[in-house]
């Protein structure tokens, strides 16, 4: 894992800035043990991300502690956000602990009532043989007017606006190769 | 013969005083708690929990008491609320003098015979009862009415609780003096471990009543 | 966005139009203070009034879909008061330009009009040239032909009075609105457009955005420090999605997907690649075959040959529009046979959803990749379906949150941002990219042992990435492009060695010997991963911070830059917010990356354009080169301006299921919109109990006066349907929400928001139920914004 | 050391409550369950699980409607009810200008959820047995004391909640207002100045207190009273009646004494 460290030097230095330039007790007092202290309930962060709802953009920071995320918080280093997160940037922690999440495969046999749990391998084969089965069956290789088109209108896709940009370049790669054309998301509607 | 002693309590009514005079303790003490920045110690966190929980069960001992004596004893419990209400001119008069029978005694000179109860005696109740009315109305606000009710009649309970307390202590003092200290009514306090008073201080403090006692025949 | 966040701060004018970014895009309102600290004005148009509007220093009320009388009046105010940036229309835009004398407009209808078709032919949509092709033009703009002409002429009907009149707008409010915006106009002075779906979920909605565009070119906002035109985008990477093209109609980069006329590369590139004879016009896309060959060779490698046209035989050519509502009414149809759904949930976010999700019922299999149990995977229990009769297979594979995965998303400023993953992905959930190229391994698999039909351009495809988690920075050095063999300058110096990334795209070449998946994309140089870095200091003075992550094209942050100085001096037109200028004494620009580093007075601005030249004649679109006001497909008024009621060229649909409301039934104007606390379609917001808490359930808004007359009381249940459905929701009944007096008629309008479905934490009706399958003519999204609805009270 | 105060500035809040969920999410705080009660406006109330929230105010004036947020939360009175009445110390001043909670010495009596002028505090105790912990906004004092903001002010996407020292605070507030009665918002005021001995969350507020839900004027209410007249006149009585026992004793002893000896001089 190759993680950008913010130090916590960094992390407070710009913590001012997070709340519109102004101003904290100066370390200086606090570090003199002047006022009584609390510890921090948490880990505030020390990978960085960007938020996951909207296209601004915002940096978030990730702490994170035997291998959990505790706190996702503004990344105060960032220029855009300069540390603000809105309601759901800053509910972003129950993204990741979330007993709603999936973490099995789930396969609906055809007419079934219910999911069942399935292994990767067995649903990844099963969905290259139903790729195959379908691009093959509905193959178009030329027009009536003799042009050669060599596509499939078989098979459709839609999504990747939730994907990295590698991802999305993967996903279009093996799409195109396999002779899709119905490739849509987010962006159209 | 003659017995030397005359009937004052039944043995519920002593019952319902000491449990009463029970959890009456366990209240001044648990509620003190909140009440004397002294005592703070005893009111953080977990010691605190338990006097405010202590402070509840005794709550219900206190409330529940007068009631159980009423169902248990309805003939004494009103007779005994019917002598604290009935009023003369000699409870009156009595009041007046009462420093000279807490002074001298209660052959002093024009303090006037007593029945059943003397007029300190029945203030005390009158005010217990009142009190007690009050710390239940109150005590049960702040118990329930968290949230449920307007801030200003939760406040006004804990001050009014607290008037309420004031006044009770006050008496309490008074009343657990003349029981345990005061050389010439400490004797009294038989009345609540026996449930009997010699006829000469029947007839002594409670001339009336020794009187009555007398003419029903009922003097054992 | 032609600009980016943070320079929304140097706008004297800020006109969110089409967007309510204070709830969409909260963060952005960080800014837009900033502005408004530095004595900025917000002006905010929208049908109801907003959390964005209870902070404008302007609100204007419009009815849904009339955006373009709303603007068109602006542009009428602007032209009428000559408060447009002389010099900047008549030198950057084709303003000045002379255009067919065969070109006209009547009664909605722009010339060329075939009704059979609903389309245009559009050979009179041009200019007139010389002898060497070059447009005439006329600098003083008082030909009659000029294309600033048409504009005053097309404009001049939209009087206060009649755009009053259709948007339901007070004049009041537009004359506030427009003598606060038009004042940008001036020299120095700049004005930012702040849209998002508002504008483009109609059946014209590109004319709306053109709209905007030719507004901010009047005003010469384009460019400049604190204009533009900028669509705050939805989702964390749909921009990054869009620029790598998940779209039917374009591959990585904006390259066009063949169609069936291209049967050669040739071909292809020919109708591509414009031409223009104009030494000075750049015409950035002459480089089209050195983007397209570089895509090949990414993609095909040592199959990718001058003798197989860099296997360009190996790509679909596509024969129709696929686009969302064409894919959906095939299916419904039964054509399509096998869905994969990444991280997208149709079921509530697609147009008429009862009829998409239907149309799901014919589906073999279905390939779900999320972290949720999705309507979409779910779509076979849905409420009054019977799984017994849905005898589709699905696959609902469990993926990695965004915290569990490593790669580069680009938010609407362009800004392309490194993520790090924290933590391993949940139980067995798995990285996106483990998972594409697990199915994509398998699938060359098969065709490797089994063979099948076309097998080449699977089996031949470069694919490379591993067993294990592919390696996203690998992905990104793909992207980015390499020269394959020594690239060398005139001189035959070394510029790039074999096997190294290439500076940026300038370097990419069309005989095969560099290969980029995107060329868009030159994040991933020698001097690294440039999406990582984080200098957070701002050198420029007016925050482009140009050493903090990478943005696309060539970092510059700022777009169409050459045109915020003046053409001659290269002095920046508002000197407090230079973004770039001329350093004489260096020859050199300085700023931001410029758009052509040629001195000034040397190329034209508009450098993506053949002609260089912003379009005020903009004959680009299917619908005419000037937005004119139409009515939306459902609308309970008749079209002021003119007798063609709607757009005259968007497709209908007739299945079954694409109904059509008439306003005798349902009267009421309904539109779709956001909360701050959930997106899109909820899975992401329904599922998290702190936002569920903060916006639990689907409501209505609606006005006092509709409430009333329809015995409705806040708080009640009410049943808002449509032609094509009906929805369960809480009445909020509200004065930010009023009547709009339309020519003398009342019209009311509600709003639902779009979030909810069955599945989830939370749940609720889709408002999608009730929106109509027609969109827009050019891009094909959807008329969520404006459709004919009732509301009652549930009894 | 200077005291500290949150700034909120109403005029720039959009109501987007990044807030409410930072606080939730730094605090681990849970959701409640709520419904549409026909407003953005959830949860409906402050409570043991909400520590601050954004209250809805949509108001209809000449000028047209108005919707104004209002972030609740706890004022940190300099002149605070709750520190008052609090018998077990778990609510403080803390030096720097906010009051602090130690939910380990809180005994749940609830006193400063009913004394307090703004009604902040929370307290969710069992019904019967009266157990529970009291809640509010401690102004995130694990964060302001380690050098960070609180995680509040620290969230505002729209620079609406400033945090740092408390006269500084002031005088930003104030040249708001002055910007914003410039501007024509007459009724700008700022609000915590003074109030309560001043406050340690001050708002700019463009419309009246009244508006929003606040109090023009607040005050101790009972609590002066309950501290400062009933208790001390507790003790007084006690006292009193202790002494007035004292010298009947002496009294009586007196007494006896000249009785005895007038029986033995008859």
């Amino acid at each position: 894992m190759c993680a950008m460290r913010v130090s916590r030097r960094d992390f407070l230095k710009a913590s001012g800035i997070a709340t519109g330039s102004l101003l904290l007790p100066t370390s200086a007092a606090l570090a003199a043990g002047e006022v009584p202290r609390f510890p921090l309930r948490k880990k505030v962060g020390e990978v960085t991300t960007i938020c996951t709802y909207c296209a601004v953009g915002c940096g978030q920071v990730v702490g994170t502690l035997a291998g959990e995320v505790v706190n996702i918080e503004g990344d105060p280093d960032h220029p855009i956000n300069q540390g603000a997160l809105c309601s759901k940037g800053a509910a972003s922690l129950q993204i990741i602990n979330n007993p709603k999440r999936l973490t099995k495969v789930l396969y609906r046999a055809p007419g079934a009532s219910d999911w069942e749990e399935k292994d990767w391998d067995w649903a990844l084969d099963r969905i290259a043989q139903n790729i195959k089965a379908t691009r093959d069956a509905n193959w178009i290789e030329k027009t009536a007017e003799g042009k050669t088109v060599n596509r499939t209108e078989g098979i459709a896709f839609v999504g990747g606006s939730q994907n990295t940009n590698e991802e999305c370049y993967l996903w279009v790669k093996a799409l195109r190769a396999m002779g899709l054309v119905y490739i849509e998301h987010q962006a159209r509607i | 013969m003659q017995s030397r002693y005359v009937r004052r309590f039944s043995a519920s009514e002593r019952l319902a005083h000491w449990l009463h005079f029970l959890a009456f303790t366990v209240l001044l003490g648990t509620g003190g708690f909140l009440y004397m920045p002294a005592l703070q110690p005893f009111t953080v966190g977990a010691a605190g929990e338990a006097a405010r929980l202590a402070h509840r069960v005794a709550a219900v001992v206190f409330i529940v008491t007068p009631l159980l004596y009423l169902m248990g004893d309805s003939r004494g419990f009103l007779g005994s609320l019917r002598e604290s209400f009935s009023w003369g001119a000699d409870d009156l008069r009595w009041l007046r003098l009462a420093w000279r029978y807490y002074t001298q005694g209660a052959n002093a000179e024009g303090v006037p015979p007593q029945g059943k109860y003397n007029a300190g005696q029945k203030l005390n109740a009158l005010t217990q009862i009142i009190a007690f009315i009050l710390f239940t109305i109150t005590g049960l606000i702040m118990w329930f009415g968290h949230g449920a009710v307007a801030p200003a009649v939760f406040r006004w309970s804990v001050i009014i609780h607290d008037l309420s307390v004031t006044a009770v202590l006050a008496l309490f003092l008074v009343h657990l003096y003349q029981v345990s200290i005061h050389p010439f009514t400490r004797e009294s306090i038989m009345a609540m471990f026996e449930g009997v008073v010699t006829r000469e201080y029947a007839e002594e403090h409670h001339g009336k009543w020794y009187e009555e006692v007398k003419a029903s025949g009922e003097v054992g | 966005m032609t600009n980016h966040w943070i320079d929304i701060k140097n706008a004297d004018v800020i006109m969110i139009i089409g967007s309510n970014a204070a709830e969409n895009h909260p963060i952005s309102m960080k800014w837009v203070e900033e502005s408004r600290r530095n004595g900025g004005t917000l002006i905010s148009v929208d049908p109801r009034f907003t959390r964005t509007s209870s902070l404008a220093d302007i609100y204007a009320p419009l009815r849904s879909g009339t955006d373009i009388a709303f603007i068109g009046g602006l542009i009428n105010y602007i032209l009428e008061n000559e408060l447009y940036h002389k010099e900047y229309v008549a030198e950057y835009t084709n303003a000045s330009f002379l255009v067919n004398p065969d070109f006209g407009f009547d009664d909605g209808l722009f010339v060329g009009y075939n009704p059979d078709k609903r389309g245009y032919d559009k050979s009179a949509w041009s200019y007139q040239t010389d002898a060497q092709g070059l447009p005439l033009e006329d600098k003083t703009l008082q030909d009659f032909n000029t294309a600033f002409q048409h504009l005053k002429r097309h404009y001049a009907r939209y009087d206060l009075e009649t755009v009053s009149s259709i948007t339901g707008t007070p004049k009041d409010a537009l004359e506030k609105v427009y003598s606060a915006y038009a004042a940008t106009g001036q020299p120095g002075k700049s004005g930012t457009i702040m849209y998002a779906m508002g504008a483009t979920q109609h059946t014209y909605g590109t004319q709306n955005v053109r709209s905007y565009a030719l507004l901010q070119l009047l005003l010469g906002n384009i460019g400049v420090a604190g204009g533009g035109i900028n669509a705050l985008r939805g989702l964390h990477n749909v921009q990054g999605s869009t620029d790598m093209c998940l779209l039917f109609h374009i591959l990585p980069g904006y390259l066009n997907t063949p169609i069936e006329a291209d049967q050669t590369l040739e071909a292809y590139l020919a109708r591509s690649t414009p031409q223009t004879s104009d030494p000075n016009s750049v015409n950035w896309w002459k480089n089209y075959p050195k983007y397209m060959v570089s895509l090949l060779k990414a993609w095909w490698g040592e199959a990718a040959t001058t003798e197989n046209e860099f296997a360009y035989q190996y790509l679909p050519k596509n024969g129709a529009d696929y686009s969302w509502i064409s894919l959906f009414e095939a299916m419904y149809q039964g054509d399509t046979k096998g869905f994969l759904v990444l991280g997208q949930n149709p079921a509530v976010s697609g147009p008429n959803a009862n009829m998409e999700r239907k149309a799901m019922e014919n589906l073999d299999w279905l390939v779900v990749v999320d972290l949720w149990e999705t309507e979409t995977a779910s779509f076979w229990k849905r409420p009054g379906a019977n799984p017994d009769d849905i005898k589709t297979e699905v696959f609902l594979l469990p993926a990695a949150s965004y915290v569990e995965r490593d790669g580069s998303v680009t938010n609407s400023g362009r800004w392309v941002q490194w993520r790090y993953k924290a933590i391993d992905p949940l139980g067995d959930s798995k990285e996106d990219l483990w998972i594409i190229n697990q199915i994509m391994q398998r699938v060359q698999g098969l065709y490797a042992t089994d063979g099948g039909i076309f097998p080449e351009p699977i089996v031949n495809l470069t694919w490379d990435y591993g067993d294990g988690v592919p390696d996203a920075e690998q992905v990104a050095r793909e992207i980015s492009g390499s020269a394959l063999v020594d690239l060398l300058d005139a001189d035959g110096n070394v510029l790039v060695p074999a096997g190294t990334q290439v500076k940026n795209f300038t370097q990419l070449r069309d005989d095969g010997s560099t290969a980029a998946g995107n060329w868009l994309y030159g994040y991933y140089t020698d001097a690294g991963n440039l999406a990582k870095r984080r200098d957070s200091v701002d050198k420029s003075g007016i925050g482009l911070y140009s050493n903090w992550a990478w943005d696309w094209p060539v970092n510059r942050r700022i777009i169409y830059n050459r045109a915020s100085v003046h053409p001659v001096t290269g002095e920046p037109w508002d000197q407090e917010h230079p973004v770039i200028r001329w350093d004489a004494a260096a020859n050199k620009w300085v700023g931001d990356v410029p758009d052509g580093g040629t001195p000034p007075n040397t190329i034209h601005p508009f450098i993506m354009k053949p002609e260089g030249h912003g379009r005020i004649f903009g004959f680009g679109r299917t619908d005419g080169p000037f937005p004119e006001h139409y009515e939306p497909w459902e609308s309970p008024v008749a079209n002021l301006l003119s007798g063609t009621q709607n757009n005259p060229v968007f497709k209908i649909w007739a299945s079954e299921m694409d109904h059509k409301g008439e306003a005798g039934q349902y009267p009421v104007v309904a539109t779709t919109y956001r909360v701050t606390e959930h997106m899109q379609a909820g899975a992401m917001t329904r599922n998290l109990p702190w936002l569920v808490e903060a916006m639990p359930e689907l409501f209505v808004e609606m006005s006092r006066e509709l409430a009333a007359q329809k015995g409705i009381k806040n708080g009640d249940q009410v049943t808002v349907e449509s032609a094509r459905g009906a929805v369960k929701a809480v009445a909020l009944v509200t004065s930010r929400f009023r009547p709009f007096q339309v020519n003398g008629q009342v019209v009311h309008q509600v709003g639902v928001p779009w979030h909810w479905g069955y599945s989830g934490a939370s749940t609720g009706d889709s408002a999608n139920t009730l929106t109509p399958h027609v969109g827009d003519a050019n891009t094909m999204i959807p008329e969520y914004k404006a459709f004919l609805c009732d509301v009652r009270k549930v009894v | 050391m200077g005291k500290v105060s949150l700034l909120i500035d109403t005029s720039k809040c959009t109501g987007c409550r990044g807030c409410q969920v930072a606080c939730k999410e730094w605090n681990d705080l849970a959701a409640t369950d709520t419904t549409n009660w026909g407003s953005y406006e959830n949860p409906p109330d402050l409570s043991a699980s909400t520590w601050t929230r954004i209250a809805f105010h949509e108001v209809e004036g000449d000028s047209g409607v108005k919707w104004l947020f209002l972030k609740q939360g706890c004022m940190q009175c300099t002149q605070a009810v709750c520190v008052e009445v609090c018998p077990t110390q778990a609510l403080q001043h803390h030096d720097m200008g906010f009051i602090s909670l130690d939910q380990e010495r809180c005994n749940g009596c609830g006193y400063c959820a009913e004394f307090c002028p703004f009604q902040i505090p929370r307290l969710e105790a069992n019904a019967f047995t009266g157990q529970g912990k009291i809640t509010k906004c401690t102004l995130c004092q694990d964060r302001v004391t380690n050098d960070m903001s609180p995680a509040c002010a620290k969230t505002c996407p729209a620079n609406a909640i400033y945090f740092g020292d408390r006269q500084e605070m002031l005088a930003t507030a104030k040249q708001r207002v002055d910007e914003l009665k410039a501007g024509g918002h007459s009724n700008a005021s700022v609000y915590g100045e003074t109030e309560l001995g001043g406050l340690g969350r001050m708002y700019v507020l463009l419309e009246r207190p009244a508006q929003y839900g606040l109090p023009e004027n607040p005050s101790p209410a009972l609590a002066g009273f309950w501290q400062k007249g009933i208790q001390p006149f507790g003790y007084a009585a006690v006292g009193l009646t202790l002494l007035g026992l004292g010298f009947n004793w002496l009294a009586q002893r007196r007494n006896s004494a000249l009785s005895v000896k007038a029986q033995e001089e008859a």
